[in-house]
């Protein structure tokens, strides 16, 4: 472990935005905005170079105060944690130019909520030390991190169902957090260590192990509104402003779901039995179903999308059932693992960029409009044809039609079950596909269909348009370097792994 | 006989803890909570873990007590001191829980009695992981601080402590997005009220003496930033609530490094360091003890600037959003 | 693998560059957004005759890309998907001048022109997919592209039909997707041609092929409108005649059939697909179709409407001919993937001018219509010739091929079927022509164009009569070497020889 | 039975009765304190193991990390509360309308 070389480059990624955010305090509103854009680009730079950084050397790790683990805290910034990482990048800082511009035109009106930057500074701080946090009590305090600014900026239009939103939030993430923290406490407990490298060596399987695997996991299934605990997404995600709707849905759930990857593949591995693998999986299909269902019973944009989110969720929940592989099965043998861990992280990035985009447009539309029910995008491809180009295109990439990252998502998942011979996930995969093309395509239906009576399309800033659709192109783009992405990820030690279960507790295996 | 006595301690915190969410009026479940509060902080020098129950008494009881006590202001219903009828507040406490209970409590409580028992299992069953006491204890010469606790703070997780130093920043930041503030003048109470002239006059120098003492006695024995911050917040919040809200009184710039300064130097200090070819955080040895005090020093005074206004916000919070203006 | 050639790319981005350049414009630049229309169409014609070329010498054309582990992208050229091509980018070109002169003065022109380069894309992307999935991508893509064409009008009826097209369409493509990801596990990733892989699987994992091949064909019947999944395409007449004409001829239907003839041709192989006793059941889908499709044509008189039942029914012409094993048939069922393109668009232009000439779209309304748009109705008379069978029209080849291989394999019933069809293609479409023709038209009707001395305007009636001549040329040099019948015989040959 | 093994006892029970009062509890306040229930019994479980590795001292690891634990729990009862303070001064209620 101690042997890869160190970098500085992780110590920046977390300091620099907390850095800049306590800087944009010193200024008032308009102050903090330019500050805090500037902050924004420039984390964002560096978080690329962080990634280019790793493609070049492989795994870097920093250890904070010179303190090796287990009495120290080590940042290690692998390939996957680059990946995510550098998607972070990506989509905080088209986020950010929207935020800007649509705080800009707002200005007037609200004050233009100078409060979002040093926030999602801080935001984006908890994500990149989430990203890159090797120690499990570290992780809790991201996850705080991460969760009451998640809350603050979720709350930051100050109306009403907001404030109640976000207060089922915030009660929901710190229980989700709290129960975290107990399987933490009885890990130390019983091995001594925080670090999960060394956590990976040492845990022994036993009832407390498995208790710890079971809060822990409910914790985060909590943070990242795994069904059932998906019921505070949807309000929360729809009554925000819509760069924070954006920014909760693409980046913020998925931290949690990091955390859950792995810990289950890098530490829990002796606890885990193939049924675990098919409960939690069970789950996921279960949110792909009711998300999509309950996306497409909806009547306001906003909350089509948040219902989505849960949906979409619940695909990066599937790949776990084949991660963990039935007693008997060697990971030598088990020739889906590659699929489903591409799965999972075309899933995490194609969702991030299209539902970025999907919420940045719905912004657009509330902007133009005042309002965001779906029965007044009628004839939007007539009014803000590029923003109606950018929700078809981070539509088409939700249902995951070619030639589109949730694409390579579905067809490395479906690929995956069917190689494991896990058959009864694919009717979930197919039937959430169609819900989704049913509401993707009731949003465009609408988008052709004529004015009924005259809607007052206010106009927009162009430049929030175009930072949609870029993202919206992005999830399509992300298919392009894919090989190149694979075999980079492959260069990790996680990726491609699988827990080769024993019906007695089972034994950790990695390939 | 030390069973019995944590034995007692234990069940008078189950107790309290179960009460304070039961009670039915809401004045008597803050101030349960305060109890349970205390009785925490007892267990936690049981336990020898008198830093703990320094911020547990200083900070989760005393201070989160104070903001839950300072809220029922507005949610009154069941505060005696303004209360026109506490019976009928009552019945609606409970007319709106009783027929909710019955149906859902039923479900959760046998699963909360399930998960009760595996959890008391696997707690039981906790094998021995020893801890890191050994690893503490070989570098803490190291550390620059003789005080165990202080050392895992401030050297070997530093990176844990200069986050929590932004959450509590971010909490302030929070409790602004919220919104609702009015920042308006108090009448300067302590003109007129020459008790709470007197308790103030009293109270600030021993809250400051004795929070310095916590904060330079962190070096090598219990106490430290947080614990010195709460002692120097209180100062602030009974300023503020003897009419002289200093948090608002100063100027802006000084009042946006004050709370930023703890955080600001802890990081830019760390960036010298990496600066330097050493890791974030990573002291020279010879400086570490000097470095960690005035990290200390500047931590507390961050925090207790930020206590300070969380209390203060959250006690000026008022309805009319026209007047809202961010202090910050 | 082999030679990496860009050409097939430069086949794809030829429509596809103009198709966006073409959204970037403005409403209102109308000679730039015709000149780019027009450029890409002749570069698309003349790069596919260029292909065509080099490929007849004996060069190999393709284009692999690797996406992600094992799933790549691949172009290829082969002689199956070049005669597609050739369709697909010879009828965009004619159907983009009638289209420019159709919706002049139209709305949101921009758009329609964009997705039509889309569509075109897809449907060259589909015709030169080197593997399964490939073709599934530009099946995908095909539909997503189509759709803005089919609710180009924006009336509520017109959006109903969108819905009811996405339904079909994505369901069906949900469907082939299945299929798709199935066969890739069970076979890996399957180059069209490669039917040896299937081939060496057949001994194992009999059943799961047999499935697969089921779940991908109906994935792909739905696009090819086969008896019960056709109920798309009337619907979705409610299109600007040549979004219908496009749909009909080249770009949906043409997909969905040209997708099973390379299952059951380049991906499992005809011999393993009739051993394995794949074909009876398409066989019987599509005679049935047929004979659906022209009894329902019957009782139409809203004029598209008539036509569209009659491509159901034409259609299923090539799958019938795709599910009888033999030389003759698989030579029918390959030049009628050519041959009702053109005859059909011809149908769609016909009807499109008439609409939009003298605003009938009922057949009741076309007394004596010949009379005044002899071209058109000329035109169109000679595509119904084609349709009925008889000679030498273009369709009289396919059916006569199509007949011959039924009697080749020993189905006799399908011969019935063919006669039937063809007595009640004469039934559905001689009134028509009797009408147009003999009919005493109605005195008051006064064009909505003025057309100066033509019956209608230039670009309406020109691409009308190009592709009427073409379907008769089709038919009368059938036997001249570079005639569609002689490239389907020679694809056929090459299925049958080795 | 040893110190530390009733106060580990006593954590699990916290722990479920805070998770308990997350759920049923209906009022603001409720919640919120049952959070910090919840957190102290975390806590107590950190500190009961510290208490049981002790060599000269205990295991300071754990004390530092309760620190941190409880400054963070209180930053976010501290935001809790000022949205369910804001909440009622919007609209008058003091629990969530659609809970069961």
């Amino acid at each position: 472990m101690t042997d890869l070389p160190t970098s500085p480059f992780p110590a920046f990624l977390v300091g620099l935005p907390v850095l800049l955010a306590t800087l944009s305090l010193f200024f008032r509103a308009r102050g903090k905005a330019v500050v805090g854009l500037a902050g924004s680009l420039l984390t964002g730079v560096m978080a690329l170079f962080a990634l280019f950084e790793v493609t070049r050397r492989g795994t870097v790790i920093h250890i904070l105060g010179g303190w090796e683990p287990p009495l120290g805290i080590l940042l290690r910034m692998d390939p996957l944690a680059a990946v995510f990482i550098g998607m972070t990048a990506v989509v905080g800082i088209f986020i950010s130019l929207y935020a800007w511009r649509y705080f800009r035109a707002q200005e007037a009106t609200t004050g233009g909520f100078p409060l979002f930057w040093p926030l999602w500074l801080f935001l984006w701080a908890g994500l990149n030390g989430l990203f890159l946090s090797n120690d499990l009590f570290n992780l809790f305090v991201t996850l705080e991190v991460i969760g009451i600014s998640a809350v603050a900026l979720a709350v930051l239009s100050g109306k009403k169902t907001a404030l109640v939103a976000g207060l089922r939030y915030l009660l929901v993430a710190i229980t989700g957090s709290m129960a975290y923290l107990f399987g933490v406490a009885l890990i130390y407990g019983s091995t001594g260590t925080l670090d999960l490298g060394l956590l990976g060596q040492v845990l022994e399987p036993g009832t407390t192990t498995t208790f710890a695997l079971l809060v822990i996991t409910l914790g985060l299934m909590i943070k990242m509104a795994g069904f059932p605990f998906h019921f505070w997404l949807p309000p929360a995600h729809s009554s925000a402003l819509a760069p924070v709707s954006a920014l909760l849905s693409a980046l913020v759930v998925k931290g949690a779901f990091y955390i859950l990857l792995r810990l289950w593949m890098e530490v829990f591995g002796v606890s885990l039995t193939y049924a675990a693998g098919q409960l939690i999986g069970l789950a996921g299909a279960i949110a792909v179903i009711w998300g999509s269902w309950q996306a497409f019973m909806q009547t306001s944009l906003k909350l089509i999308v948040a219902h989505s989110s849960v949906a979409q969720l619940g695909y990066l929940l599937m790949i776990f059932p084949l991660l963990i592989l039935a007693p008997g099965v060697t990971a030598d043998s088990a020739d889906w693992l590659s699929p489903a861990w591409t799965a999972g992280v075309y899933q995490v990035i194609a969702h991030a960029f299209a539902k970025a985009s999907f919420f940045l447009s719905a912004g657009i539309i509330i902007m133009a409009l005042g309002h965001d029910r779906i029965e007044s995008l009628r004839d939007l491809v007539g009014h803000m044809r590029i923003t109606a180009l950018a929700i078809a295109i981070a539509g088409v990439s939700l249902i995951g039609l070619p030639p589109s990252g949730g694409f390579m998502a579905k067809w490395m998942l479906l690929k995956g079950i069917f190689l494991s011979g896990q058959w009864w996930w694919a009717p979930v995969v197919l039937t959430g596909s169609l819900l989704t093309a049913g509401y993707v395509f009731m949003l465009l239906r609408l988008a052709f269909a004529p004015a009924r009576e005259k809607e007052a399309f206010r106009p927009v800033p162009r430049s929030l348009e175009v930072c949609a659709l870029v993202l919206a192109l992005g999830s399509f783009l992300i298919v392009l370097p894919a090989d190149n992405l694979i075999q980079f990820l492959q260069s990790g030690e996680v990726f491609g792994t699988g827990i080769e279960s024993i019906m007695e507790g089972g034994a950790h295996g990695n390939d | 006989m030390s069973v019995l006595i944590d034995g007692l301690l234990a069940i008078l915190a189950i107790y309290l803890a179960l009460q304070s969410l039961l009670a039915p009026r809401l004045i008597k479940s803050v101030f349960l909570f305060f109890a349970f509060g205390l009785a925490l902080a007892l267990a936690w020098v049981r336990l020898g873990a008198v830093d703990v129950a320094i911020t547990e008494a200083a900070i989760a009881s005393g201070f989160l007590g104070v903001l839950f006590l300072d809220a029922l202001r507005d949610f009154s219903p069941a505060f005696p001191a303004k209360q026109k009828n506490p019976e009928a507040a009552h019945n609606v406490l409970v007319k709106n829980n009783t027929k909710s209970l019955l149906l859902s409590r039923i479900p959760l409580g046998l699963g909360l009695g399930l998960f009760l028992l595996i959890a008391l299992e696997a707690v039981w069953k906790t094998p021995e992981g020893g801890g890191l006491t050994a690893a503490a204890e070989a570098f803490l010469p190291e550390s620059g601080v003789e005080h165990p606790v202080t050392a895992v703070l401030l050297n070997f997780r530093a990176y844990d402590t200069w986050l929590e130093i932004g959450v509590i920043l971010m909490g302030l930041l929070a409790i602004f997005a919220v919104g609702g503030i009015k920042v308006y003048r108090k009448p300067n109470m302590a003109a007129q009220d020459p008790m709470l002239r007197q308790v103030i006059m009293f109270f600030t120098p021993v809250l400051f003496l004795f929070g310095a003492f916590l904060l330079y006695f962190g070096k090598t024995g219990p106490g430290g930033a947080f614990q010195a911050a709460v002692l120097w917040g209180a100062i602030g919040i009974l300023l503020h609530l003897g009419g002289k809200s200093i948090i608002e009184e100063i100027p802006r710039w000084l009042r946006q490094l004050i709370l930023t300064v703890g955080i600001l130097f802890f990081l830019v200090l760390g960036f010298l360091f990496v600066a330097g070819g050493n890791a974030l955080f990573e002291y020279p040895r010879a400086y570490a003890g000097l470095l960690i005090l005035i990290i200390e020093t500047l931590a507390a005074i961050s925090i207790a600037a930020a206590l300070t206004a969380i209390f203060a916000n959250l006690n000026q919070m008022k309805e009319d959003p026209n007047e809202t203006e961010s202090i910050n | 693998m082999e030679t990496t050639s860009i050409l097939p790319l430069l086949i794809l981005i030829s429509s596809l560059i103009p198709g966006t350049l073409i959204m970037l414009l403005r409403e209102d630049q109308v000679p730039l957004r015709t000149f780019l229309n027009l450029l890409g169409a002749v570069a698309k014609v003349g790069l596919v005759g260029w292909v065509f070329a080099g490929y007849m010498r004996g060069e190999e054309y393709s284009f692999i890309f690797n996406l992600a582990l094992d799933l790549t992208f691949a172009l290829r050229v082969d002689q199956l998907g070049l005669f597609f091509a050739a369709l697909s980018s010879v009828l965009w070109l004619v159907t983009t001048l009638y289209a420019i002169g159709y919706l002049e003065g139209g709305q949101h022109r921009r758009r329609f022109f964009a997705f039509f380069s889309f569509c075109v894309t897809a449907s060259t992307g589909i015709a030169l997919s080197g593997n399964v999935v490939t073709f599934f991508i530009f099946y995908e893509f095909l539909t997503l592209s189509t759709y803005p064409l089919v609710v180009h009008r924006g009336t509520d009826k017109a959006v109903e039909a969108g819905r009811t097209y996405l339904w079909y369409t994505i369901g069906g493509g949900t469907v082939l997707f299945l299929g798709v990801v199935g066969l890739f596990v069970t076979a890996g990733p399957i180059y069209f041609g490669q039917t040896e892989i299937i081939e060496g699987l057949i001994s194992t994992h009999s059943t799961q092929l047999t499935i697969l091949f089921f779940i991908m064909l109906t994935g792909l019947a739905v696009k090819a409108a086969i008896f019960p999944l056709h109920g798309w395409l009337p619907v979705s007449m409610v299109a600007p005649a040549p979004v219908s004409a496009l749909l009909h001829a080249v770009a949906v239907v043409k997909a969905g059939a040209f997708g099973i003839v390379r299952l059951v041709y380049d991906v499992y192989g005809i011999r393993i697909a009739d051993q394995m006793n794949l074909l009876t059941p398409l066989a019987i889908f599509a005679a049935f179709t047929i004979v659906y499709g022209s009894v329902r044509a019957l009782f139409q008189d809203d004029f598209k409407k008539r036509l569209a039942f009659s491509t159901v029914s034409q259609l299923s012409y090539i799958a019938l001919g795709v599910a009888i094993v033999g030389f003759l048939s698989t030579t029918g069922a390959v030049v009628h993937l050519v041959h009702q393109g053109i005859m059909k668009i011809t149908m769609f232009f016909a009807a499109g001018n008439i609409a939009e000439t003298y605003g009938y779209s009922k057949i009741s309304q076309l007394n004596g219509i010949g009379r005044r748009m002899p071209l058109t109705m000329g035109a169109f008379t000679i595509a119904v010739f084609g349709m009925i069978g008889l000679p030498p029209v273009a369709g009289f080849v396919s059916k006569w091929y199509l007949g011959l291989g039924a009697v080749e394999a020993g189905s006799y019933w399908v011969v019935l079927v063919l006669l039937a069809s063809s007595a009640l293609n004469a039934a559905y479409f001689l009134p028509i022509v009797y009408r147009a023709w003999f009919c005493e038209p109605d005195q008051e009707a006064v064009p909505l164009l003025s057309s100066g001395r033509l019956e209608t305007k230039a670009l309406l009636l020109i691409p009308v009569v190009v592709t009427g001549l073409l379907s008769l040329a089709a038919g009368v040099f059938a036997a001249v070497a570079g005639s569609p019948l002689s490239i389907a015989r020679e694809i056929a040959e090459k299925l049958y020889m080795p | 039975m040893e110190t530390y093994q009733i106060y580990n006892l006593t954590s699990a029970v916290l722990f479920v009765i805070g998770i308990g009062g997350v759920f049923a509890a209906r009022h603001f306040i409720r919640k919120i304190i049952a959070t910090i229930i919840m957190g102290g019994g975390v806590f107590l479980s950190f500190v009961s193991f510290a208490e049981r590795d002790a060599l000269t001292f205990a295991d300071p690891v754990p004390h530092a990390l309760v620190i941190t634990g409880i400054v963070v729990a209180v930053a976010s009862a501290a935001f809790a509360l000022a949205l369910a303070r804001r909440i009622y001064q919007l609209t008058g209620e003091e629990s969530f309308t659609n809970d069961k």
